[in-house]
């Protein structure tokens, strides 16, 4: 029972579900806000009894030998319901949510891709790992797919369907031969047996296609050729919540798997060392591949997609510098100045997008005219994802780089992860380009077509500005952050 | 391993023989088929593959390990059905946009034409 | 407060107080009122140093100073004044023409659109001249050398929005036919001032060369005080502060030589030394009165002097290269002066040609007597040429502002007195006896002689002879084409009435100071004696060089002296009579044509420089540099839309950014849209992976 | 405390006023402008209290200076402090900045945002100028970019979106390396921090003493080695007697950028990806610095930025951040590694007179007034670079002072090109001619602004240029770079030939522009310059005539340092 306590937060996220199914059934036609709103509450709850339970330093005992609520997790919840949060009041002015008409069912889907994040983030059982992607995804592809109407979206929903399956048998196909090396679904043991085993090439098969799976969720080459479709064709603020609240679910998920499995001392098996070299070769790949498509891209939508990419394969580099306080440290405050600046980006777009352009640069030129602070806002977070001071995105690399740099002058084994490091300025130097194409389209070029032709003013109702003046101030403040990532790393070396 | 050299006539390598066929015809009906379903039968038949392993591995090991693996495997059972019902319903909204499901009609969504 | 201060703060504070306030009327007042000052100061500072033959100077202020380094110490390039015979003579013609000129001017430039900005630019020229005088280091002198270039500078654009002369009708019909050598569309004021200044930094790039040098020289001697003053510049190079530096494998003598070699540039450059004089004869451009003294009388003499100056520094190689030099420039500018019609330009050549003549005397060193004949040449010629140009002022003022000599003549009767005076003038240049040039410039060419002499022991004759070969030559040409100057202006019957009808002397004043000066022509005022072999009795403390020097035997020099009196006596009288005889009815052209036209266009040497230095590298040069910098012009415009790529830096900028996004297009092509092959694509890389695990 | 409060004040006031801008009805055009004249003028008088303390002073020392940890743990502090150097640059970005804004007042669209980016831009200037931490410094040099960006992008020419890219992208890729470089820096100190070795000099020039009379050098205890040989605080009255020679500081791991001076030989040992790091590191200062000066063959964005940027932003661009790219330099890259500095002083040499070269004679090729006079820059920041490469105090001072006149010079002539620009809304050579007559203020102005830059004599350009090229002359830096010690002759004299050049094209445009008889009929009735014009204009020429007349000042405020700056690499290479 106490035990079952630590899950609080995700039981408490099940009840919000069947709350607002149930609200939806009784009110959502009149109230369609008192349905959202509830969602809102119940997901600001959760991030309290996170906030509450975020005690650094002590691990909570496991659940069932299925999920391990320890400090990260507690801090990715508070992350996640945060993003849901974001999300949802975003969509009570999004045009695109509020022509789906259904609140109700954004909303549950919302809160269920958060409560899918906090699962797969703690999972440390082949099973609950296994359950907790298949949840993200399940509750993914009809967010995605949400505007059964649009071409572009039902495309998307079932391009991401598509993908993910074939991504998931992967995933599952190697699961099934660990198991049968190792004749265990829990994650420590999987990796107390494999270390009593050489390390045959043959025996890591497996393991690359568990790592499909992973590669799937955080979209990283080559399993990225998904994500760009999919985030230009769903919803704008679906595409922000996809693109954020499943890559910190998935990071917490393979913080957790790489470290049960091959974190065991004296192993014979593949050493970390040897496991953070090949971690960090796809994490370059990946961010540079990233950062070079984004170049090309002519779709602000496309460009953030393909950001995401890189940004994905920098953030992969915490995950294989095992040096555990300091990585976990950076790797948390990256996702946390990631999530808002990310989030923000989209949610601007969205807002640019309410009366009816598209978000292709030619369709975004002018747009200050017409929405300075939106453009305004836009700007900010897409320099924070650039990482320029003294917004979060620097701090967050700056961290980022100290942590992985450190790790790598400790090991001379870990020789890869100097140059990661240069790869991580490099691939920061292409994407600023292609995110300096994004402002200049939005806050320098004039409008090509004269002013607001054929445009109907769509006036965001609700308190959709406020996600994205939450995003924007978070974006500012958290440059500021010295102390905090200071503080970071202390809480999670303690 | 030890498993193989187990004596009698049952042994593991046929279920993970058929089960690697059945994997790969999976994986090439995904590859090949340009039809939205049989992309989706492509994928279910990798799963069962996957399915099919865990319960093999697990028969040939300790009671308590093979109800592991037969646990997961109605899991994988429970999870296709759900993501099946989920890609139908997604499926069937792209026929109601595109009139088609041709996986080589849906591809409004590329880098080059915006 | 110390006398030469006051000379060299008397113009500046006169030259800001018209620059300020820009008074409509009084302005020259003013200015001649200050110049008169500082001239009786001059006065009396000068005689107190003749006489005594003490220096007198003023305490100097830090400037420039540096803190120690490593194996260089502290040093202070301070500013401040000294005052020795040589200056002081100096002084006193500076200050004392200027003040001619100034009361000359207000009868020259009366009524003129910029009257009182001559006053005060004048006065700016002469605090800067003044201050090269007084300056008692290098790099003083360096800085006062600039001003002074900024002075002619603003006093050759004086009539800044005058256009070039290939749109003046009294000019082309003047010019000699098919002298192309003049680029006649680059002949203006503006373009004049331009070149002078440019040509002058041409010759300043070797100052600062050979400062640099001198100054590293005097540091790794450590001496006290302001390493670049004449004392301890003297005083490095005679404790070998050249054997202790090397350069390029350089040393000792032939690094001193460079260095030496690398000031007298900067002086080649003020004194229109050849191959840089080009620049003088374009500064006729100016106000004929600021001509007389800037370009004829004082600023081009600076050169002259600075080499005097730095004489005691100068290697034997370094002087053979000066008189080299001084012999080419003065042969060639006569040579030039003979088919001149333009009155300025005439006087112009002959300027480079006597200053030709006071580069040779210092060329040929302190012991022939060839430093004191030079500089006794600079103060005479100073005088004497300031004069001509006077002259020349009031015959151009009296015939409307024609230059054309073909149009003169006859002028002797309507306006005496200038002709009187110019006449005098020209008999000095000539050298004749009991004229000034007679007792300086005969005695360089005794100089160079002498020179010669001790030469051809170390070096081939002709290496050796030119010089002094030169020197005669030039001797002869001189007489003639001033003559013919003479002759064509004030001789023969009037050639062109409406030219010259209404021509008449200057106002009163203007004579005055054309009379005062004629009376310079007269070499007793500088000898002291009517015997034309006696030397200067009170210039002797000007002319003895810095410096111990053991002189050549005292009946070697009057030997020579006898002989170069005699022979430049006869020449001169031929030349006189030659050009007396041709030219005494009226212009006539006699010469072989091809050299006729190689002497009109000046050598080529003008269009040469156009050719290399204007056209090419600052037309050509500039254009390519620039296209290879940043691209086409026809890219510079199309950089927001489609700019081309260029072979040039910028090109290549862009061109890196552009392989970067062609390689990103080539990733975003794998995005065909199609789910199949994204699958593919990855199972594809991940089967590879995994068959590259288990083979 | 106090100390940190006045510095940050050289950056917080701008930041303030934009702040304040931002509070303000954009309608209300005087008060904005009224109001950043105001804000921007605060740092102007920091500046100058400052710069009069320091020739006051005459030594190389702090004038202020104060540390207050920021993140401990992380080893970054809110390090300001002030010696001579920063002094006079602080001086000269207040002035710059005041006349930039009085230069903006014809500015009439979006005048809110334009001011409030513009007090940014000179917050992230000042910033660099006063910060002695390393992630600080990064923070501030970076702060530039963006006002900078948009001060281009929306009050630019017709070329602007291109121009504003190019700058953003060509300054970020110079200096994003600087994150890997400075954190490399900062790993490879131990956690425990290092003990070093240094010099009585380098001790003596951050020296101070603490309650009980030991030395410090900076805040770190010096040690030094007692009778048995153990390292003990060392009393200063022992430092001061120069008994012992040899001491010790234990440095901890930080950013700070004083402690980092006493690491060069610790980091010369260590090696980062296969290159030893002391020379990886100097080599991407040096880049990321090389791109701000601009440094041949890295300058191509400048005449982009320049013609496209408005009169106000060129000013700056030209008066300021051309300066921070070599305040870096004299900050970091030569004093961290001296001998790195050293060693490659020939190449460095080199490219400062290719740049002189190349961009005179790219200069006389120019049609563009602004993209001349863009060269023209370029050229005399070349000069900055050979007189640092020479290393002699000289040069230093001279390539000192260069900045400064530099900083004026360029600002004027800038200035000036405005002026013609606002009246014949182009800016092309042979669009003007003959403008003496109408306009004998700007005529005498733009004179004079060209004979400085031109190295006049009694105006600053001379003063710098004259130091550099005498400076060069009496290098030994040859030597020690491996290329002979008559590189540095040679360089002086190539450097030489650019007088030459630069009169050329310089006096060339005066005479195309103002004199001959006036071209273009219809520029007759060109007004003569108007008050604000002269309000911004005659202050810089009274500097010009000032500093060239009396540069007495200049060098008492930068000779010393340059002394410490030569004697510090001097000492590094005996040492080694």
């Amino acid at each position: 029972m106490q035990t079952i306590a630590n899950l609080l937060p995700e039981l408490l996220l099940c009840g919000a579900i069947l709350l607002v199914l149930v609200l939806e059934m009784v009110a959502g036609k009149r109230h369609p806000r008192s349905v959202t709103g509830l969602a809102v509450m119940a997901l600001l709850f959760v991030s309290w009894i996170s906030v509450r339970r975020a005690v650094p330093g002590i691990d909570l005992p496991f659940v069932g030998e299925m999920q391990r609520p320890d400090f990260l997790t507690t801090m990715v919840r508070i992350l996640a319901s945060i993003g849901g949060i974001l999300a949802l009041t975003a969509s009570t002015g999004s045009r695109e949510i509020e022509e789906y008409g259904r609140p109700g069912e954004f909303a549950v889907l919302v809160l269920g891709l958060v409560l899918g994040a906090m699962l797969f983030a703690s999972a440390t059982n082949l099973v609950s790992l296994y359950i907790g992607l298949e949840f993200l995804s399940l509750v993914a592809y009809p967010l995605s797919g949400l505007r059964a109407h649009s071409k572009a979206s039902s495309e998307a929903g079932l391009k991401y369907v598509l993908f993910g399956g074939v991504a998931s048998a992967l995933m599952l196909f190697g699961m099934s031969h660990l198991f049968g090396l190792t004749g265990s679904l829990d994650l420590s043991v999987i990796g107390q047996n494999l270390a009593k085993l050489p390390a045959t090439p043959v025996l890591c098969v497996p393991l690359v296609l568990v790592g499909a799976g992973f590669a799937y969720k955080l979209a990283l080459v080559p399993f990225h050729f998904w994500s760009p479709d999919v985030y230009q064709g769903c919803p704008t603020v679906t595409a922000g919540l996809l693109t954020t609240v499943p890559k910190i679910a998935g990071f917490a998920g393979l913080w957790h798997a790489i470290r049960l499995v091959f974190g065991v001392p004296g192993s014979h098996f593949l050493s970390t060392t040897t496991m953070g070299t090949a971690l960090a070769t796809v994490a370059v790949v990946t961010m540079l591949v990233g950062a070079l498509t984004a170049l090309s891209q002519t779709d602000a939508k496309r460009i953030l997609a393909f950001s995401s990419v890189s940004n994905a394969g920098i953030l992969l580099l915490t995950v294989g510098a095992w040096d555990e306080p300091a990585s976990a440290a950076a790797l948390y405050f990256y996702l946390t100045a990631y999530l808002f600046a990310n989030l923000g980006a989209f949610l601007a777009l969205d807002l640019l997008q309410n009366d009816g352009t598209g978000t292709s640069l030619s369709e975004l030129a002018g747009s200050w005219k017409r929405h300075p602070i939106a453009v305004l806002a836009l700007v900010v977070c897409v320099l924070s994802l650039t990482g320029l001071p003294p917004l979060a995105g620097f701090l967050g690399k700056w961290n980022l780089l100290r942590a992985v740099l450190d790790s790598a002058m400790q090991d001379s084994g870990r020789w890869m992860f100097k140059w990661a490091s240069i790869g991580v300025v490099a691939s920061s130097v292409i994407l600023a380009f292609a995110y300096l194409r994004i402002v200049r389209a939005a806050a320098v070029a004039d409008q090509d077509r004269e002013e607001s032709a054929g445009l109907d003013s769509y006036v965001p109702s609700g308190e959709s500005p406020w996600a994205l003046i939450v995003c924007t101030a978070a974006s500012i403040v958290l440059g500021f952050g010295w102390p905090l990532i200071a503080f970071l790393g202390r809480w999670f070396s303690l | 391993m030890n498993c193989c050299m187990l004596p009698g006539p049952d042994l593991l390598s046929p279920y993970l023989l058929v089960s690697a066929v059945l994997f790969a015809c999976g994986l090439l009906a995904c590859l090949t088929r340009r039809n939205a379903v049989g992309y989706l039968m492509g994928i279910e038949l990798m799963l069962n593959a996957a399915a099919l392993n865990f319960v093999a591995y697990g028969r040939f090991r300790t009671p308590l390990e093979a109800g592991h693996g037969q646990v997961f495997s109605i899991f994988v059972i429970v999870l296709a059905a759900a993501e099946a019902a989920v890609a139908l319903a997604l499926v069937y909204s792209v026929y109601r946009t595109f009139r088609d499901v041709d996986l080589d009609q849906t591809t409004t969504l590329t880098g080059s034409d915006t | 407060m110390n006398p030469l201060l006051w000379v060299l703060a008397t113009p500046l504070a006169v030259f800001l107080l018209l620059f300020a306030f820009k008074p409509r009327k009084g302005g020259d007042l003013l200015a001649i009122a200050g110049m008169a000052l500082s001239f009786g100061l001059s006065l009396k500072a000068a005689s107190a140093v003749l006489t005594s033959g003490q220096n007198l100077s003023v305490e100097a202020v830090k400037w420039l100073s540096f803190p120690a380094g490593t194996g260089i110490p502290a040093f202070d390039l301070s500013l401040g004044l000294r005052l020795d015979p040589m200056g002081a003579v100096m002084l006193l013609i500076v200050t004392g023409l200027a003040l001619c000129v100034l009361i000359f001017s207000t009868w020259y430039l009366h009524g003129d659109r910029f009257y009182t900005r001559f006053f005060s630019h004048f006065s700016f020229f002469c605090f800067a001249m003044l201050g090269i005088v007084l300056s008692d280091n290098l790099l003083m002198t360096f800085v006062f050398w600039e001003l002074v270039g900024v002075g002619s500078y603003l006093l050759i654009g004086f009539w800044h929005d005058k256009a070039a002369v290939s749109e003046d009708p009294f000019y082309q019909e003047m010019k000699a036919k098919d002298a192309t050598g003049i680029i006649e569309s680059k002949l203006s004021p503006a373009h004049a001032q331009l070149k002078a200044f440019v040509m002058n930094r041409v010759g300043d790039f070797g100052f600062l060369v050979g400062m640099g040098i001198f100054l590293w020289a005097a540091l790794a001697s450590h001496v006290t005080g302001n390493p670049l003053s004449w004392e301890n510049l003297s005083l490095a190079v005679n404790t070998g502060a050249f054997d202790r530096i090397s350069f390029a494998g350089l040393s000792g003598g032939t690094l001193l030589t460079l260095a030496g070699i690398g000031v007298f540039l900067g002086a080649m450059g003020k004194s229109a030394q050849f191959p840089l004089h080009t620049w003088l004869p374009d500064a006729m451009q100016g106000p004929t009165t600021a001509s007389s003294i800037i370009h004829a009388a004082t600023m081009v003499a600076a050169g002259v002097f600075l080499t005097a100056r730095v004489h005691p520094l100068l290697s034997p190689g370094a002087l053979v290269f000066i008189s080299w030099i001084g012999a080419i420039t003065a042969f060639v500018a006569a040579t030039i002066a003979l088919v001149q019609w333009d009155y300025k330009a005439v006087l112009a050549y002959s300027t480079v040609s006597q200053l030709g003549y006071m580069m040779i005397g210092l060329g040929a060193g302190a012991g022939t007597g060839g430093y004191s004949a030079g500089l006794s040449h600079l103060f005479t010629h100073a005088l004497f040429k300031c004069l001509l140009f006077l002259g020349a002022a009031s015959v151009i003022h009296a015939c409307g502002n024609h230059q054309d000599m073909n149009r003169f003549g006859g002028l002797l009767k309507k306006m005496p007195l200038t002709a009187v005076t110019s006449g005098l003038a020209v008999l000095a240049i000539c050298g004749l006896p009991f004229f000034s040039a007679f007792w300086s410039k005969d005695a360089i060419v005794a100089s160079a002689f002498l020179a010669a002499e001790e030469r051809s022991g170390g070096m081939s004759a002709l290496l050796a002879w030119g010089p002094w070969l030169l020197s005669v030559l030039t001797a002869l040409l001189t007489c003639f084409y001033m003559t013919r100057l003479w002759t064509l202006t004030f001789l023969g019957q009037e050639r062109d009435p409406h030219v010259t009808h209404h021509a008449h002397d200057p106002s009163l004043p203007a004579k005055i100071v054309l009379a005062l000066l004629s009376v310079f022509t007269l070499q007793f005022l500088w000898t002291g004696s009517v015997n034309p072999l006696a030397g200067s009795s009170w210039l002797d403390g000007a002319l003895t060089p810095g410096g111990a020097v053991e002189m050549v035997a005292e009946s070697a020099r009057h030997h020579a002296h006898v002989q170069t009196m005699i022979l430049a006596t006869v020449l001169g009288l031929v030349g006189i009579g030659s050009a007396l005889f041709l030219y005494r009815k009226g212009p006539v052209t006699v010469s072989v044509k091809p050299v006729w036209k190689f002497l009109a266009n000046l050598w080529y040497v003008d269009r040469l420089w156009d050719l290399l230095w204007t056209e090419g590298l600052g037309k050509r040069g500039g254009a390519l540099v620039a296209v290879l910098d940043l691209g086409s012009a026809d890219r510079l415009t199309k950089l927001e839309t489609t700019a081309p790529l260029s072979p040039s830096l910028d090109g290549v900028v862009d061109g890196t950014a552009k392989l970067a996004g062609a390689l990103g297009a080539v990733f975003g092509r794998l995005q065909n849209g199609r789910i199949g092959s994204y699958a593919g694509y990855a199972t594809l890389i991940l089967g590879l992976l995994a068959l590259l695990l288990v083979l | 405390m106090l100390d940190s409060l006045i510095l940050s004040l050289v950056f917080v006031a701008p930041l303030l006023g934009a702040l304040v801008l931002w509070l303000l009805p954009s309608g209300w055009i005087r008060t904005l402008r009224g109001v950043a004249l105001g804000f921007a003028s605060v740092p102007l008088f920091l500046g100058l209290g400052l710069f009069v303390q320091a020739v006051r002073s005459g030594q190389d020392h702090f004038l202020l200076r104060e540390s207050v940890p920021l993140a401990s743990n992380l080893g970054i502090a809110w390090h300001l402090g002030v010696d001579g150097l920063s002094a006079t640059l602080l001086l000269l970005s207040g002035v710059v900045g005041v006349i930039a804004v009085l230069a903006s007042f014809g500015i009439t669209h979006k005048v809110r945002g334009y001011f409030s980016l513009l007090l940014v831009l000179f917050a992230g200037m000042n910033g660099v100028f006063v910060a002695l931490d390393m992630v600080l410094f990064y923070v501030f040099w970076e702060l530039m970019l963006v006002p900078m960006f948009f001060l281009i992008a929306w009050w630019g020419g017709e070329q602007r979106r291109y121009a504003s890219m190019k700058f953003f992208f060509y300054t970020m890729a110079g200096s994003i390396m600087l994150l890997v470089v400075m954190l490399a820096l900062h790993l490879k100190v131990p956690t425990t921090g290092v003990e070093v070795q240094v010099q009585r000099e380098t001790v003596l020039s951050g020296l101070s003493v603490d309650r009980d009379g030991n030395a410090k050098v900076w805040d770190l205890p010096v040690l030094a080695a007692d009778s048995l040989g153990h390292f003990q605080k060392a009393p200063a009255s022992q430092l001061v007697r120069g008994d012992v020679k040899e001491f010790r500081v234990h440095v901890p791991r930080d950013f700070d950028l004083l402690h980092w001076r006493l690491l060069w030989k610790h980091w010369t040992a260590q090696s980062f990806l296969h290159m030893n790091l002391a020379a990886f590191a100097f080599l991407f200062f040096f880049l990321a610095f090389a791109v701000k000066v601009p440094v041949f063959p890295l300058h191509t964005w400048l005449p982009h930025a320049h013609v496209q940027a408005p009169t106000a932003v060129s000013v700056v661009l030209a008066g300021v951040l051309l300066k921070l790219g070599v305040y870096g330099f004299l900050r970091i890259a030569w004093p961290l590694f001296p001998t790195v500095a050293a060693a490659w002083g020939g190449v460095i040499g080199i490219l400062g007179v290719v740049a002189i070269l190349w961009a005179a004679l790219a200069a006389l090729g120019q049609k563009d007034l602004k993209r001349l006079v863009a060269y023209a820059s370029i050229s005399h920041m070349g000069y900055c670079l050979l007189g640092l490469a020479a290393l002699t105090v000289t040069g230093i001072t001279g390539s000192l002072v260069q900045m400064i006149s530099h900083g004026i010079g360029a600002a004027l002539l800038f200035l000036l090109v405005g002026v013609l620009y606002d009246r014949a809304h182009h800016r092309k050579v042979e669009g003007f001619g003959g403008l003496a007559t109408t306009m004998p203020a700007f005529t005498a102005v733009f004179m004079l602004a060209a004979f400085s830059s031109a190295g006049l004599p009694s105006l600053s350009g001379f003063v710098g240029e004259v130091s550099v090229i005498l400076g060069a002359f009496q290098s030994q830096a040859g030597i020690a770079a491996g290329c002979g010690a008559d590189l540095f002759r040679w360089l002086a004299i190539a450097a030489s030939l650019g007088v030459i050049l630069s009169a050329a094209y310089l006096l060339w445009t005066v005479q195309r522009v103002a004199f001959g008889p006036l071209r273009h009929p219809e520029q007759a009735s060109f007004p003569d310059l108007s008050l604000r014009e002269k309000f911004s204009l005659y202050p810089l020429v009274a500097l010009t005539v000032l500093f060239g007349v009396w540069p007495h000042p200049l060098l008492a405020a930068l000779g010393p340092w340059a002394r410490s700056l030569s004697l510090h690499v001097a000492q590094a290479i005996a040492g080694t």
